[in-house]
């Protein structure tokens, strides 16, 4: 059997087998579970390669699957993060109600993730599209909280993108005649100018929804943080990727085709610059940890499409790198927060502290996480976030380059209230009692976390099939010297001066984090939280008095003018208005049958009248 | 050939005639002698299609005239594929109902089989019928057996809901008789085909005339948007299983009966474009309406008017992928709605008002009857890989194969507004907290009504993951539709003759 | 002023349904060759009926009659359906007309009268104006009479179903041999016998004295619903 | 018959029955009582019955009944196609009456008034 049905069989039986497995008890569905994520990935790995593709014929369309090189970067994402999750996800789900349906769902989305890479045509890319979004969906809901706010808000943005995409799909399906996607990029340069901007235009709001663009971001902070933690990884660190994903195919085979489409990029890129500023600045301000990350999420989502949008070589491959990048570190966090609220049970910054000690490993993962996200070598998100510099000034964005550089600055302020509101500061007594996570959601993470390390000291490992893809898109072959793309690499040196200096620095970070902790261990003084009275106030009992508290409240002041207006109230307006008007609408529906007879009349008497116009 | 299509009409009306007599030897038979009726009907008209699919279309004559003259049955792939669709369904509701609510009286349910039964056989006269006022007849045994239907519960507000349909199906049959006074006049026949093979002649005023009072006439059937204020009140006071088979069946013989007249019997171009305008108007409208709904069964009415909204305007498409398109839809709705009614007047089944709220948490209660709903809540708003996905994508793009971008637009708009509502829905049903007080008991169907409801909620999944299980007939079917000429020369030379 | 709003809706159509019909024109001929010619034709010289509006609704379109009968047959037991009550005692009226003893020696003299009218008209549907429906109801006029008149009198119910079902039921079987014998549903399997006399037009006239029969009943059947009706 | 006198028959025929279909469409849309709602209906099907019949009319054409010796009369007779029609219409119009009746009966029971205003619990 071909090996490509043969991934989606196992993928969907597994499901389906699992949740019946649900039933029983023992640990059968768990077995199952990470049987059916783990046997499709082992086969993608060994028994899939870029090229091989599967064909048949369904409703009169013609489907065809297979993967890409640019596919192939993404797909690996999905597979690895989705591997380490659904590890985490056995043990961080242990004791709760329904976990076969959580098993069900999160399988699905790692099929429909694959199978939207594997998907050659625009059918089976929107079938997988749309049972991604609501196997997400049903994630979003399944702890029951806020279920018609944010679970209905998640659902119809999805749906609007969706249904964009839809719209675009079929408007191409009626001028090519043809689902494929090689066919559409072929003949889109021969398509009238309204076309050529309608369907990506249409396509980017339907990719935009899903990696939360500036305006259409405004489900993202719910849906992340009402997720299980152990699937919100993946649903930020792959799913989003999605949208990437399709995003960059736009970018790159269309628009460049359409006359004069260079503004298209711009306004593209600026948009993804928007995101990255709110983004940051609204991460800075959560107390809960999960909000934070969601919106952090939305940042690097923005920069990773300044990069696609800018779409000059280095850019492009520095948005993809952040991506994979992207995928690494905010899994790692997001696993790191679901370590800590199934210990502590709380996930918020304000009132848990000091579990450095405590959970010394998850801490280990997190600062590994967190020094790429904010982009210090010697890790990861260092190299992506120089290259996007560089490119940006390459290409003569001077505007943007300040944009992004506030936001990855104003970065570090809510990396490090991550940091030092969970495991830094005063121990407090109210959590003496936590222990360190499960070994089974401690391993995901670490791997996770040294993964960023080594694509951070390495990242030839991760560039080289992110190059591979670029050709494949149409960009120039660097032929082995891709290396010399950025002056990271060629003007400081060639990858053999890199690494020394990438050693050294991490020696430097030792000897420096040696010699801090053992220098804070000889001076500490215990006090309490509450141990302020040398500022002359005393406070009272029901105050929380942790230093989360109000962390940065003249920053705030600063960017106040820049955050007041919140996009969600007037989509909350809009709706609120549609609903009122839809309650008055169905008010034609009196109730008493003599008005609906007069309906009936009128009617008739209304078509007798304009008999010609209508019929004529 | 096991038969011949005039049975399809024939054993039920015999078998409407004998229950009673049945009745007094044995009351269990006046259960069963329904259903048996509507599986002979089923295997008939599943195995007259195939015959038709194989050797062409069947004119089965009455009384020996032949066609212009006498009345004639039409069972060609279109119309048997409603048969078919229809005694299926038919079937799969008697299955459910089949001791639906044990505290019944044995007179009303005896009453509630029979008008059932021919509930099904007169909306499949109404599709297999070849004359346009026996047309008129079988909507009237439609009708009042939708009337009684309606009105079967007696403790509810049933009999309002019941009379208002009955004015306003009392006015549409005086502007059918209408209409079909002003054809008679003008050509002297009543035959559908002989009709459309002298429509040329007619003055074009009373053409416009008489097709306007027979849109009036069968849009109050076909819940057309200012005709269709009975619906959502019958649909919501009529028992559970009935709104299925008015949504799955009732509806759908009406939407052919428009359907037939303005592509095989007028010849005016322009009634497309009206169709297209109206079904939008009644998409719209009855969507929106959906949205703020208090109780379970009038939503899913509204719904269900909208639903036929879209299958008019895929009609007034006019090409062969919108007749597919719309066929198609037909067809998962019918698959679809009776899933959504079963499964939700099953979970709705211990409570008084039936209201929305009073859902909340039964997914914990009621597993399954809650999983069959979200099943058919995620069909019928389109999500892949379920059925309702392929029908919307083929309207679509028969939309867009025509150019008319902004008809797309409208279509996708609606179809948020109904994600929304059914979400909703679904939302209350799974993830929140059962309440003693305010929700529902919980209830267990019995066996049969599980059975009714997988078999839908098989369909579902096999038309969602193989759609080519179906749309060779759906082809057939809409080539049928669209080749007025083979239809006029068919019946009145008799088409395919019959061997017995 | 809703009023107001109404004749104003009813006038445009009136007038619209006045200009169409007013130009179909009046006792014209206005087609060329019609269903009826050929009608008028075959109800002599094949179905040997003299009356061709009963050859037309037992025969040519004798569908149309089945559905009819359907329709009356849904009808009384949609009322029995809609109008039932589970402590319903048989002999309750909820109307007591106190008759003269004119009226009630006056009805038991036309009883059998009307009664032997409706057979007469029923029976000779098929050679003079008249028919089933036509006898049907005059003889559930005689019950009506007869159910005012006398407080006391009833009606079996279960008689008229009977006779309401086997009707019915003799009415399909009657289709359903003409399909086995001559081919189509409710084709003429005997003999047409000769025009104008009694026995003729094969089984026209037996369908409709069975529909006369059905019709019969179930006007008595809802006549007597109705009388039983009590809040 | 003269032709004068035929042509006000013509009118008066017409005029009548769109009349009737008039007057009880007036009393459907605007009497509160449903007897009379019902009442309004049962006029509309006469005028339209009358119309019907009026349509098959021949002029000076006789019934369609062939009485012995005049078996060759058929292009006299008027259009017997629409009185059987109007035999089929008045039966179902009937039936449908007599449902409605009843369902006047169940709502009485109900809300204890006939007024079609008071009856709309459904609504919206």
């Amino acid at each position: 059997m071909n090996t490509i049905i043969l991934i989606f069989i196992i993928f969907l039986g597994g499901a389906i087998l699992t949740f019946l497995a649900g039933m029983l008890k023992g640990i059968l569905k768990e077995v199952l579970f990470l049987a059916s994520v783990f046997v499709p990935v082992v086969l993608f790995f060994t028994n899939i390669s870029i090229g091989q593709t599967f064909s048949f014929q369904a409703a009169g369309f013609a489907f065809q699957w297979g993967i890409t090189p640019l596919s192939y970067v993404f797909a690996l994402i999905v597979a690895g993060l989705g591997l380490m999750a659904a590890i985490y996800a056995v043990s961080a789900m242990r004791n709760k109600d329904n976990v076969s349906f959580f098993y069900f769902n999160y399988i699905l989305t790692i099929m429909s993730m694959l199978g939207i890479l594997f998907s050659r045509d625009l059918i089976s890319f929107f079938i997988f599209w749309e049972i991604m979004t609501w196997s997400s969906y049903l994630m979003v809901v399944y702890q029951g909280k806020d279920v018609q706010t944010v679970g209905i808000k998640y659902f119809i943005f999805s749906a609007v993108g969706a249904y964009a995409m839809l719209m675009a799909i079929v408007v191409i399906y009626s001028l090519t005649g043809s689902m494929m996607i090689d066919s559409l990029i072929q003949s889109f340069p021969g398509f009238s100018f309204n076309m050529q901007l309608l369907i990506p235009i249409l396509l980017l709001i339907g990719f935009g929804v899903k990696s939360a663009l500036m305006p259409l971001h405004v489900w993202a902070p719910g849906a992340y943080s009402h997720a299980p933690m152990a699937y919100s990884s993946v649903f930020s660190g792959a799913l989003s990727k999605m949208g990437i994903y399709g995003m960059v195919i736009v970018m790159v085979s269309l628009i460049s085709h359409i006359p004069g489409g260079h503004w298209f990029r711009e306004v593209i890129a600026w948009l993804g610059g928007i995101t990255a500023v709110m983004g940051t600045l609204w991460a800075i301000k959560q107390d809960d940890a999960k909000k934070l990350l969601a919106y952090s999420s939305i940042g690097q989502l923005g920069y990773i499409i300044v990069g696609v949008g800018i779409g000059t070589p280095l850019a492009m491959m520095s948005g993809l790198f952040l991506a994979v990048m992207h995928a690494l570190f905010k899994g790692t966090l997001f696993m790191v927060v679901g370590a800590i609220e199934r210990q502590t049970g709380t996930s918020n910054l304000t009132e848990v502290t000091g579990l450095i000690r405590k959970m010394p490993w998850t801490f280990l993962a997190a600062l590994f996480a967190i020094i790429a996200l904010a982009g210090i070598p010697p890790l990861g998100g260092f190299i992506s976030k120089w290259m996007l510099y560089e490119s940006l000034i390459g290409s003569n964005h001077y505007l943007l380059v300040i944009v992004i550089f506030f936001s990855s600055t104003a970065a570090f302020l809510y990396c490090y209230k991550f940091l030092f509101g969970f495991f830094l500061g005063q121990e407090e007594t109210e959590w003496s009692h936590v222990k360190e996570a499960p070994a089974m959601m401690v391993v995901p993470m670490l791997i996770l976390a040294v993964s960023t390390f080594v694509l951070g000291v390495f990242p030839g490992l991760i560039l080289n099939p992110i190059n591979e893809a670029m050709q494949t898109l149409g960009y120039a072959n660097t032929q082995g010297h891709l290396w010399e793309l950025s002056i990271i690499f060629n003007e400081w040196g060639n990858q053999i001066a890199m690494q020394p200096i990438v050693y050294t620095i991490i020696g430097i970070f030792l000897f420096f984090l040696t010699f801090l902790t053992i220098k804070g261990y000889k001076e500490t003084r215990y006090v309490t939280t509450k141990d302020i009275s040398s500022s002359g106030e005393v406070p009272k009992e029901h105050e929380n008095l942790t230093f989360s508290m109000n962390f940065m409240q003249p920053f705030f002041r600063a960017v106040e003018p820049l955050m007041r207006r919140q996009i969600d109230k007037y989509y909350t307006g809009f709706a609120n208005g549609m609903e009122a008007l839809f309650d008055f609408t169905r008010r034609i529906y009196t109730g008493n049958g003599q008005t609906y007879a007069m309906y009936v009349v009128i009617f008739v008497v209304l078509l007798l009248l304009f008999k010609n116009i209508i019929f004529g | 050939m096991v038969g011949s299509p005039v049975l399809l009409i024939a054993i039920p009306l015999l078998a409407a005639f004998v229950i009673p007599l049945i009745g007094m030897i044995w009351k269990e038979l006046v259960r069963i002698i329904p259903g048996l009726v509507l599986a002979y009907m089923l295997i008939l008209s599943a195995t007259l299609l195939y015959y038709v699919s194989q050797n062409g279309i069947i004119v089965e004559t009455i009384a020996g005239w032949q066609p212009p003259w006498g009345i004639n049955l039409v069972f060609s792939p279109l119309t048997g594929f409603l048969a078919t669709l229809m005694s299926a369904l038919g079937f799969l509701v008697w299955l459910f109902s089949y001791r639906f609510k044990r505290n019944v009286d044995f007179e009303p349910a005896k009453k509630y089989f029979i008008f059932l039964m021919l509930l099904i056989a007169g909306a499949i006269g109404i599709v297999i019928t070849g004359d346009i006022f026996n047309q008129f007849v079988f909507i009237e045994i439609t009708g009042i057996s939708a009337y009684a239907l309606t009105a079967f519960y007696t403790g509810r507000n049933s009999a309002e809901a019941s009379f208002k349909y009955l004015m306003m199906g009392a006015l549409a049959s005086s502007f059918l008789l209408v209409a079909i006074a002003i054809l008679y006049s003008q050509l002297g026949t009543l035959n559908m085909a002989d009709i459309a093979s002298k429509m040329h002649t007619m003055n074009p005023t009373y053409k416009i005339i008489a097709l306007i009072f027979f849109i009036t006439g069968i849009g109050i059937e076909a819940e057309i948007f200012p005709l269709n204020g009975w619906a959502p009140d019958a649909y919501t006071e009529a028992p559970g299983p009935v709104g299925a088979a008015f949504a799955g069946i009732v509806v759908k013989a009406g939407v052919y009966a428009i359907i037939r007249m303005i592509f095989t019997l007028f010849d005016i171009p322009s009634a497309y474009d009206f169709l297209i305008v109206i079904g939008l108007i009644t998409l719209i409208v009855a969507e929106t309406s959906a949205l703020r709904q208090e109780k379970l069964k009038r939503m899913l009415a509204y719904s269900s008017i909208g639903q036929m909204g879209l299958v008019i305007v895929a009609f007034g498409i006019g090409t062969h992928e919108g007749v597919f398109a719309a066929l198609f839809l037909m067809l998962n709705h019918a698959v679809i709605k009776p899933l959504l009614f079963f499964s939700g007047s099953s979970l709705v089944f211990n409570s008084k008002e039936k209201q929305i709220a009073e859902m909340n948490g039964l997914g914990k209660r009621m597993p399954l009857m809650a999983a069959f709903f979200s099943l058919g809540a995620f069909a019928i708003v389109g999500l892949p890989p379920f059925a309702g996905f392929w029908s919307k994508l083929s309207v679509l793009s028969a939309a867009a194969n025509e150019g008319l971008l902004l008809i797309i637009v409208l279509i996708l708009i609606v179809s948020v507004i109904e994600i929304v509502y059914y979400f909703r829905v679904v939302n209350r049903i799974f993830f929140q907290e059962y309440s003693r007080e305010k929700s529902a008991a919980p209830h267990r169907p019995r066996v049969n009504a599980l059975v009714a409801m997988f078999v839908l909620a098989i369909a579902i999944l096999v038309i969602g993951f193989y759609p080519d299980a179906v749309t060779g007939i759906l082809h057939n079917a809409s080539k049928d539709l669209l080749n007025t000429d083979e239809y006029i020369n068919n019946v009145l030379q008799l088409g395919q003759s019959l061997t017995r | 002023m809703k009023k107001f709003l109404v004749i104003l809706i009813l006038a445009v159509l009136g007038f619209h349904l006045f200009a169409a019909f007013s130009g179909l024109g009046f006792g014209v001929t206005r087609f060329e060759k019609g269903v009826k010619d050929f009608y008028l034709e075959k109800t002599v010289s094949e179905l040997h009926v003299a009356n061709t509006v009963t050859s037309i609704v037992v025969n040519f379109r004798g569908f149309d009659t089945l559905g009819e009968v359907t329709v009356l047959f849904l009808a009384v037991s949609a009322m029995g359906g809609i109008l039932y009550k589970r402590r319903h005692h048989a002999g309750d009226r909820s109307v007591l007309f106190s008759s003269s003893s004119i009226v009630r020696s006056g009805s038991k003299l036309l009883f059998p009268a009307i009664i032997l009218l409706g057979v007469y008209i029923f029976i000779h549907g098929h050679l003079s104006p008249g028919g089933g429906f036509q006898g049907g109801a005059i003889i559930a006029t005689g019950f009506l009479l007869m159910l005012i008149a006398y407080e006391n009198f009833s009606v079996s119910h279960n008689t008229l179903s009977y006779i309401e079902s086997f009707a019915g039921i003799f009415f399909v079987v009657i289709g359903l041999l003409g399909f086995m014998n001559g081919g189509t549903f409710l084709q003429n399997f005997l003999p047409a016998g000769i025009l104008n006399n009694l026995f003729s037009g094969g089984v026209i006239g037996i369908i409709y004295v069975m529909v006369g029969f059905k019709v019969a009943a179930e006007l008595t059947g809802l006549i007597y619903t109705i009388l039983h009706e009590k809040d | 018959m003269d032709d004068k006198l035929f042509e006000i028959l013509e009118f008066g025929v017409y005029g009548a029955s769109i009349l009737l279909i008039l007057i009880g469409l007036y009393a459907v849309l605007t009497k509160r009582s449903l007897i009379k709602i019902v009442i309004g209906m049962s006029i509309i099907d006469g005028g339209i019955h009358l119309l019907l019949i009026t349509i098959g009319y021949l002029k000076g054409g006789t019934a369609p009944i062939f009485s012995p010796g005049y078996e060759e009369a058929a292009g006299q007779m008027v259009d017997p196609v629409p009185q059987a029609l109007v035999l089929t219409a008045i039966v179902i119009g009937f039936g449908v009456t007599a449902v409605a009746l009843s369902l006047i009966i169940r709502l009485y029971r109900h809300h204890h008034t006939l007024e079609i205003d008071e009856i709309k619990r459904l609504k919206w």
